[in-house]
């Protein structure tokens, strides 16, 4: 029996949420630094099973099964595969910078970490766990922290609305699958929600075909699959820096892996019957964010939409079904979670700074923040698919995964949403950073603290390194699609 | 020193880009120091390159020199580098350039460090297109050359200026130029991009030699068209993607706006070296992958070129702005190159395609050197004067005769005055492409003809005519061209005098490479 | 025997109408209180008398009987509780006017 | 050494020279005309050793010196490059190597070598003269040493190296290298005096002229190359070549696809077609019709640079490679490529001469009987009389660069002249400004005289005559009488201007104060004269025809003999007749007459009948040509070109597509996503509850009664049903 580390990078942070809370409120300095100690540790053994996950073998590791609803053939069965263990460093490196980034929060910073924290474990357990139940279980404890963290921290002006809007698409969405997921359940005939037994399950293609459609777009909800994609812009925008972050960075990925987890996997055939649509609403997705993003004025709003247009491609490499594809877009989930947290890191920053979000008002920051428009530029050319960069070894995966199917022309019309991300990042970070400074911020924008610059260094480590070396994260990637493959056929 | 010779492209390559880090982590302060440092390590790959070019033998066939890397395994694409006469011939001249470009920017001192390290992670992204033999590889660093040059124009741009694209929307005209050279370059590229992937698809390689032989064996029918379709939409996707880089009329509105825009030593790399990576894309990867397409279709390339002569030489005649000047004398020159190209493109394998080739490439060189040489001189104007308005000159001459002699010599190497380089590749080219495309080029000679006329209108404006007081005493008064700025100009004024007296050395190489690919 | 068992259960159905009448009827939360310890009072009787008549040696009966007397007392100190605080807040044991939940 | 190698060394002495004067001694002018004239004495020795060896030479035509070397890789052969010289080579260097010492040698003395520096003398203006103080402490003004005197010998050295290039390349590659460095020499020479816009505006039209016909020749060049694989001499002359070039038709697609539409143009063979392109060429530099209008506005620059341009070396290099193509213009099967020639020769030569007659500034009037002359050589080209034009090309080399020499040498004594009185308005060049200078400058007078009656043909004595009449001789020996009577009435006007200058110039009586004072030249620019002069006269004996009366055969027709050996079949010299003898005696002779005769008391222009505007104006060709073509070019270039297709069009397009995008982008926003998306789908379904909420709430009273009433009602209710209906 060896160390159980998923069950432990899932449970430590809630665990320090409790922690957390029994401070009392004005030790804001042992707070902070006790969700940094965690959130350090998350993300030392999330390095640790990244790095141990031993790609030649494949398959599930760390696997540890405990039970939990035995009558009802629930247990807390962990594991990782090379699909979910990029997503476990993800949420770990997400997490850590996240602390690093609201370490200036001063509103009830011991309620915000708990939260963040409770948070966060849903996330990881929901990237760990193979048991359908303790999936969705996961999921939810993951979704309803956000509407606090959003209604209380957010931005005053929208955050109830948003998270009001937020909770309602991801209740109505997991709902939906939820129900998928009983059906598998009693279908099966297993009485068991082990997603490794019920892989097994036969079931019907009819049934596929029924099923696959609720339980995906259940999930890609989450995702932002079009058209149910704006509570998350919404969301960004009133979501406080490191929710946003969380928000962009690792629950829209939560969706879509979901998704690709109950939908594909479980349902390989439903997945091949309709790919067509699930490709023709990524296309709506990628092509439709690109072209709203470029005509945003808000910051926030343009980085939200991006992200629509980003997680459609997402969407595009799943549903092309093929191993280009799944390659592209599994590493797709990895390249933009850190892409959008930095992004919205440096977006905080500004908006501490400036307090507004407006880019046209923005202008000559780079001299006070030179990291962050480093840090901007470098998110930048990720997003428009750069080589050299996390986002071009991810992108080129998927495009081929479309030329690889018989909507090749798809690949073309996607194409457009390159150029059109390119304006207008290269825009959004001129604008903001350089040219002349407006008059009134002159002398008020505050160097970054060191907390700061650890989180974007870190950051944009990930993007250039794994741009530069693909080896670094592909080897994973290939593993768990090679399982998938197998799942559908060998397609 | 096996292992120099076993790493030498791989050192070439990348050694830039060490260079560009050393230099970010020196002092900020220390200006000299910065400069010194990059200037000295720039020199590095020079001399490794000339080194290389020691050690290449020209008779040999193949590429020499190759070396392979896993890079991206799930793709099957590795770094695989090689050289052959062609890329060999640019490499030297990518090599060349950046040191002198750096040393032109020794006046520099806003934000150094970023400059710098911008302008050596320049010089790998150009050296990696050249050196590629894969094509993924190829268009990795085709792209990423894109984004200092970007930040390089649009940071270190002249701040002056503003450019209304329509009513009411007025940009800066750096900012504008600089956009418009990215976005119009990636635009380009989409099809390139798009036909890499599928190429990628079909064959689960990127090696172009391997690549190559697949390719053009093909048959059949092909995403549910037929392969000669397919092909022909590939071969056009190629076409553009390298013809706005070249730039072939009309896809070169961006060149004019982006040189204009850009710091000196900027637009020495971009007419220098940018614009050839165009042109060698077409050598490397349009006629080998597509020589049935490229025959059939060169006579449009051909018509191309030839606008882009002589609309390039009327353009460049009927401008009010020095640098606007020479930029528009790039699309002219670089017109012969595809013109050459395409005039190869359609009688493969003869001796005059041959010939055509050769021009083309020698062509690229010459270009690289003169444009390279205007482009510096009209900056050492600007920088003491602050304007490039033809009519604010004027009679110059008397005040700094050396820079006078200096210009009216680059000048006559671009006008393609025999005896210097330009000449030589010209006369290739126009000896190449009359047998094969007789009417273009016969039209190109309009062209050649307006070359002369902006030169001299360039030269009169500057040099000649009545002096303009304002430059002549005070604080204007117009200083001569300084030490430093003569070390800039000699190594290229004497490449251009040795080419143009004793062209064989550097053509042998050429030759050979051109027999054997063609 | 003298006494029939009907009569005890008539007299248990008419003491449940008056305390159901009341609960119904009153408005005074007091008189509420009231009815509901009559109809109570009305399940006792009727637990006893079955007790008595049916099946004596069982002590089923009679428990109950007792355990609804205890019911009885604590929810009429419950409710006469809550009557009296609402009765200092609102200075009224109308159930009507008690209706600060109401829409 | 081996003459070819020597022959390898010709033209270098002046491209040294070149190079050390810009980078060394630019700042000595002692220094930098002892160099200029060092290379140039150098190359003017090798030419004679060379040209003695040539001599010495048996049947040199057949074994000339030539020696090459690889020079351009192209695929598997090489593009050779090398020097030659044949007897035609020969006669040319030897001219050139003359001339081109005597013009640096007198450029010397032009340049005012020893006179302080001017008062207020600017880089790229003429000297104006500078105020010294004698012994007495009287002031008067001398000429000033011109400011950028070490340039002017740079350039002229870098010119010379042009010439010798050409003169001494085996093929047509080097030889336009030659042609094009001259090219540029005289662009950076004519705008030597840049600060006068006249000046740079004459080098640009010279430039641009001369390149129109260049870039003719290049296309020529790479014609001929694609067609015969190499471009040497002896190579694309041998017979079958051009028997081959000569019968296959250059325009056959095109006569076939529109038969009959060009009989012209389809008739020509390759040979004739390549010719002509070439011929274009020469066209340009030696300033014929229509390419002619460069060449007098040339005269902005320094004399000796007028000489060394348009008589010793650049005009007469045109000729040369016209001579040289001679060959190939003759294999045309056609004839049409020399009608061409010859009715350009013809044509221009008379055309020239009636504007020459109608110039007062001494130096235009020289250039125009240039161009005239020329137009007599290229005539006598195009009638086939190879010797007669090359003939004539060396002789008019060494008279016309006597007579600019010496109109330069006037100029320079009426600049004194101007110097002394101070009044800068009188035009020192203007021949109605002077009169009478036979006295004040007897060795300028003299040796102009024999240069003029050299240039009109003046029989015997002159070498113009020999030359001129042995054209004469063939065009009427071949019948060609159209051009025989045209260069007739042209020899004539050539007397009548020639003698009209001579007669305003330095006949009569002074006209002007400054003429008065006029005084003669410095050694520097005398000896020259005499030299040249001498050659003016003699070097016609040379060329002696066999049967000329009297002196024929005295000396054997040596230059005949010897050019002619250059072609593969030998021409034979044209059969005497009396007829063409006594044309030339009598135009030469009446034309001198009858320009003495009308001129010799005409006082100012207002007296002269001859000052017609047509002629006055030069035809208008300027004026034309500006309206035809530059204006339009300029126009094309800027407004056209560059605003409206560049601009305009593309840019227009370029930035639509942007504005569509954007365009889209809030379209999708505002219509579809915020109305759609957002309202109906999202909020829309969210809404739909909470109404729908809000309705039914009111069933919810909150009074315990109600509720308890409702719930007995349905209680009793169902008991009622259950005990009736089930029970």
């Amino acid at each position: 029996m060896q160390f159980p580390f998923l069950s432990v990078i899932v449970f430590l942070p809630a665990a320090v949420a409790l922690v957390i809370l029994l401070y009392k409120p004005e030790w804001k300095k042992a707070i902070r630094w006790t969700a940094l100690a965690a959130g350090l540790v998350a993300l030392v053994l999330s390095f640790w099973v990244y790095f141990a996950y031993d790609k030649a073998a494949g398959g599930y590791q760390f696997i540890e099964k405990y039970d939990w609803m035995p009558m009802l053939g629930i247990s807390l069965h962990f594991g990782v595969d090379g699909m979910s263990v990029p997503l476990i460093l993800l949420t770990g490196v997400v997490m850590f910078t996240g602390v690093l980034i609201s370490w200036g929060i001063e509103d009830r910073p011991r309620e915000f970490f708990a939260f963040l924290f409770i948070l966060a474990s849903g996330v990881f357990g929901v990237f760990a766990s193979l048991d359908l139940f303790m999936l969705f279980f996961f999921y939810e404890i993951a979704v309803f922290p956000m509407y606090l963290l959003i209604a209380i921290w957010g931005w005053v002006r929208t955050r109830e609305y948003a998270a009001m809007k937020l909770t309602l698409y991801l209740f109505v969405g997991s709902v939906i699958s939820l129900i998928g997921a009983l059906v598998m359940y009693f279908t099966s005939g297993q009485h068991t929600f082990d997603m490794l037994v019920l892989a097994t399950a036969q079931f019907t293609p009819e049934f596929q075909k029924t099923w696959f459609l609720p339980v995906f777009l259940g999930f890609a909800v989450l995702g932002g699959i079009f058209p149910f994609h704006n509570w998350s812009p919404d969301g960004h925008v009133a979501a406080p820096t490191a929710v946003s972050m969380f928000h962009a960075g690792v629950l829209m990925k939560l969706g879509a892996f979901a998704a690709l987890r109950v939908g594909i996997m479980l349902l390989p055939e439903g997945a091949k019957f309709w790919s067509p649509l699930i490709m023709s609403l990524a296309l709506v997705n990628i092509v439709y964010g690109a072209f709203i993003a470029s005509v945003q004025t808000d910051f926030k709003y343009v980085i939200g939409f991006s992200s629509v247009s980003h997680m459609g491609l997402v969407a595009m490499g799943f549903a092309t079904l093929n191993r280009d594809g799944m390659i592209g877009a599994g590493l797709q989930m990895f390249s933009h979670g850190v892409m959008t947290a930095l992004f919205f890191a440096v977006v905080g920053m500004v908006y501490d700074r400036a307090h507004t979000r407006e880019i046209p008002k923005l202008g000559g920051m780079v001299k006070p923040l030179p990291l962050p428009a480093i840090g901007l530029i470098v998110g930048s050319l990720v997003s428009m698919g750069m080589p050299g960069f996390s986002g071009f070894i991810a992108e080129f995966p998927i495009f081929r995964g479309i030329w690889g199917t018989e909507r090749w022309w798809m690949a073309i019309i996607a194409a457009v949403s390159i150029v059109v991300t390119a304006s207008y990042v290269l825009l959004v970070a001129r604008k903001v950073f350089f040219g002349a400074m407006p008059a009134e911020f002159e002398g008020h924008i505050s160097p970054i603290n060191v907390f700061d610059k650890i989180a974007l260094v870190l950051l944009m480590a990930f993007m250039i390194g794994i741009g530069l070396f693909p080896a670094l994260m592909v080897p994973w990637v290939q593993t768990g699609v090679d399982r998938i493959l197998a799942l559908l056929g060998g397609a | 020193m096996t292992f120099l010779n076993q790493h030498l492209l791989t050192l070439i390559l990348f050694f830039p880009l060490l260079a560009a880090v050393i230099v970010l982590l020196l002092p900020k302060g220390k200006l000299s120091l910065i400069r010194w440092t990059a200037f000295g390590l720039s020199l590095v790959p020079f001399a490794l390159s000339v080194y290389l070019w020691i050690l290449f033998d020209p008779a040999k066939s193949g590429f020499q020199f190759e070396v392979q890397y896993t890079w991206y395994a799930a793709l099957n694409s590795t770094l695989h580098l090689g050289v052959d006469g062609l890329s060999l011939t640019m490499v030297l001249l990518t090599t060349l350039l950046t040191p002198i470009a750096i040393l032109a920017s020794f006046n520099i001192s806003d934000r150094l460090r970023a400059y710098m390290f911008l302008f050596l992670a320049l010089e790998t992204g150009m050296l990696g297109v050249f050196l590629a033999l894969d094509l993924l590889i190829f268009f990795v660093f085709w792209e990423v050359g894109l984004v200092p040059m970007y930040f390089l124009i649009n940071q270190w741009g002249s701040e002056k200026g503003d450019r209304e694209m329509w009513k009411g929307a007025v940009v800066q005209a750096r900012n504008y130029a600089s956009l418009k050279f990215m976005i119009y370059t990636m635009a380009g590229s989409l099809g390139l991009l798009l036909a890499i992937q599928l190429l990628g698809v079909l064959f689960q390689t990127y090696d172009l030699p391997t690549l190559t032989g697949k390719w053009t064996a093909l048959e059949g029918t092909l995403l549910g068209l037929p392969v000669a379709t397919v092909k022909t939409v590939a071969f056009w996707a190629f076409v553009i993607a390298f013809a706005i880089k070249v730039p072939v009329w009309p896809f070169h509105t961006w060149l004019p706006d982006a040189h204009t825009e850009a710091p000196t030593a900027g637009s020495m790399i971009l007419a220098g070296v940018l614009l050839k990576l165009g042109a060698y894309g077409f050598l490397r990867l349009v006629l080998p992958l597509y020589p049935a397409e490229s025959a059939k279709y060169a006579g449009a390339l051909a018509f191309l070129a030839v606008m882009a002569i002589v609309f390039g030489a009327f353009a460049s005649y009927g401008q009010k702005d020095f640098k606007r000047l020479v930029a528009y004398s790039s699309v002219n020159h670089m017109g012969f190159v595809v013109l050459g190209i395409a005039a190869a493109a359609k009688a493969a394998g003869t001796l005059d395609a041959n010939i055509a080739l050769n021009g083309a490439v020698l062509q690229m060189f010459n270009h690289g050197l003169s444009a390279a040489g205007m482009f510096f001189l009209v900056g050492v104007l600007y920088e003491r004067t602050h304007t490039r308005n033809l009519d604010d000159f004027g009679g110059l001459f008397p005040l700094v005769p050396v820079y006078g002699g200096i210009l009216i010599f680059t000048s006559m190497a671009s006008l393609g005055l025999p005896g210097l380089n330009g000449f030589v590749s010209e006369f290739l080219v126009v000896r190449g492409s009359w047998p094969i495309l007789t009417v273009y080029t016969a039209i190109a000679m309009i062209g050649l003809l307006f070359t002369g006329a902006y030169i001299l209108k360039g030269i009169k404006q500057v040099l000649h005519g009545p002096l303009n007081e304002h430059w002549a005493h005070g604080e204007h008064k117009l200083t001569e061209i300084s030490p430093r700025e003569i070390v800039v100009m000699a190594p290229l004024m004497v490449l251009i005098l040795v080419i143009g007296v004793y062209p064989a050395w550097i053509l042998e190489i050429i030759n050979k490479a051109v027999m054997m690919l063609f | 025997m003298s006494i029939p068992l009907s009569w005890y259960l008539v007299l248990a159905a008419a003491l449940f109408c008056i305390g159901l009448y009341g609960v119904l009827v009153r408005k005074n939360a007091i008189a509420i209180l009231l009815g509901v310890e009559l109809m109570l009072n009305a399940v006792n009787i009727n637990l006893v008398a079955f007790w008595r008549y049916l099946d004596p040696a069982q002590m089923a009966g009679q428990a109950f009987a007792v355990i609804v007397f205890a019911v009885a007392a604590a929810e009429v100190a419950v409710g006469l509780a809550l009557i009296i605080s609402v009765y200092r807040r609102r200075k009224t044991v109308v159930a009507d006017e008690i209706d600060l939940m109401k829409w | 050494m081996a003459t070819e190698t020597f022959i390898w060394l010709l033209p270098l002495p002046p491209l040294l020279a070149f190079f050390l004067i810009v980078l060394f001694t630019n700042k000595n002018k002692a220094l930098s005309h002892g160099v200029a004239v060092g290379a140039a004495a150098l190359s003017w020795l090798g030419s004679m050793i060379v040209f003695i060896q040539a001599l010495g030479v048996e049947e040199f035509g057949k074994h000339v010196f030539e020696s090459t070397i690889n020079w351009l890789p192209t695929g598997e052969t090489w593009l050779q490059i090398g020097v030659r010289i044949d007897p035609l080579g020969a006669a040319v260097l030897f001219f050139v190597a003359w001339t081109v010492l005597m013009i640096f040698i007198y450029s010397i003395g032009y340049h005012n070598f020893g006179q302080p520096a001017g008062d207020h003398d600017h880089p790229g203006l003429p000297p104006h003269g500078a105020t010294i103080t004698d012994a007495h402490g009287h002031k008067h003004t001398v000429p000033s040493v011109e400011p950028m005197y070490s340039r002017f010998f740079a350039f002229i050295g870098l010119f010379a190296f042009g010439m010798y290039t050409l003169v001494v390349s085996n093929n047509l590659l080097t030889l336009f290298v030659g042609w094009e460095i001259m090219g540029l020499c005289s662009y950076l020479l004519i705008g030597f005096w840049y600060g006068k816009p006249s000046a740079r505006n004459a080098a640009i039209k010279a430039f641009m002229t001369t390149r129109i016909g260049d870039v003719f020749m290049l296309l020529g060049i790479a014609w001929l190359y694609s067609y015969t694989g190499s471009l040497s001499f002896s190579e694309i002359f041998r017979p079958e070549v051009l028997e081959n070039m000569g019968n296959t038709m250059a325009f056959a697609r095109l006569a076939h696809s529109l038969p009959g539409v060009w009989p012209f143009l389809s008739g020509f063979s390759v040979a004739g077609a390549i010719g002509i392109l070439l011929f274009i060429g020469t066209i340009g530099k030696s300033a014929q019709w229509p390419l002619h209008v460069w060449l007098p506005d040339a005269m902005e620059g320094p004399t000796p640079v007028s000489a060394m341009i348009h008589a010793a070396t650049m005009v007469s290099a045109g000729v040369y490679a016209a001579i040289r193509m001679f060959p190939l213009l003759h294999a045309d099967q056609s004839g049409y490529a020399l009608t061409v020639v010859a009715f350009i020769g013809a044509f221009t030569a008379l055309f020239a001469a009636t504007i020459a007659v109608a110039q007062n500034d001494i130096k235009r009037v020289l250039a125009y009987s240039t161009i005239s002359q020329l137009g007599f050589m290229i005539a006598a080209l195009g009638i086939g009389a190879y010797v007669a034009a090359a003939f004539h090309l060396v002789t008019h080399a060494f008279f016309k660069a006597l007579l600019f020499l010496g109109s330069g040498s006037v100029i320079h004594g009426m600049e004194h002249g101007v110097l002394h009185t101070g009044n800068h308005h009188v035009d020192p060049q203007d021949m109605f400004n002077m009169g009478g200078l036979r006295k004040k400058m007897p060795i300028t007078f003299w040796t102009f005289l024999i240069g003029g009656f050299a240039l009109s043909g003046f029989p015997v004595i002159t070498a113009g005559f020999w030359s001129k009449d042995e054209i004469l001789a063939d065009a009427f020996a071949h019948g060609h009488w159209a051009v025989f009577i045209t260069l007739a009435v042209a020899a004539f006007l050539t007397a009548f201007y020639t003698m009209r200058q001579i007669t305003l110039t330095f006949l009569g009586e002074p006209r002007t104060e400054e003429a008065r004072h006029a005084q003669e030249t410095p050694w520097t620019m005398t000896a020259p004269l005499v030299v040249l002069a001498f050659f003016a006269v003699t070097y016609g004996w040379v060329g002696i025809p066999e049967h000329f009366p009297l002196l024929g055969g005295l000396v054997p027709n040596w230059f005949h003999e010897f050019v002619g050996s250059t072609l593969a079949e030998h021409p034979e010299a044209a059969p005497f007749s009396p007829i063409p003898l006594l044309t030339s005696l009598g135009v030469a002779l009446g034309g001198l007459f009858f320009g003495w005769l009308v001129y010799r008391n005409v006082k100012s222009p207002a007296e002269d009948k001859l000052q017609i505007p047509v002629l006055k104006n030069k035809w208008y060709f300027d004026e034309a040509y500006d309206f035809l073509f530059v204006k339009p070019s300029y126009w094309l270039a800027e407004k056209f070109t560059y605003l409206f297709l560049d601009r305009g069009v593309i840019d227009g397009i370029l930035h639509s597509v942007a504005r569509f995008s954007l365009f889209l982008g809030h379209a999708f926003r505002n219509y579809f996503d915020k109305p759609v998306v957002n309202e109906l789908i999202g909020d829309g379904t969210a809404n739909l509850v909470k109404t729908s909420g809000q309705k039914l709430r009111y069933i919810q009273v909150g009074r315990v009664q109600s509720y308890m009433l409702v719930s007995t009602f349905v209680l009793v209710l169902f008991a009622v049903l259950y005990y009736f209906l089930l029970a």
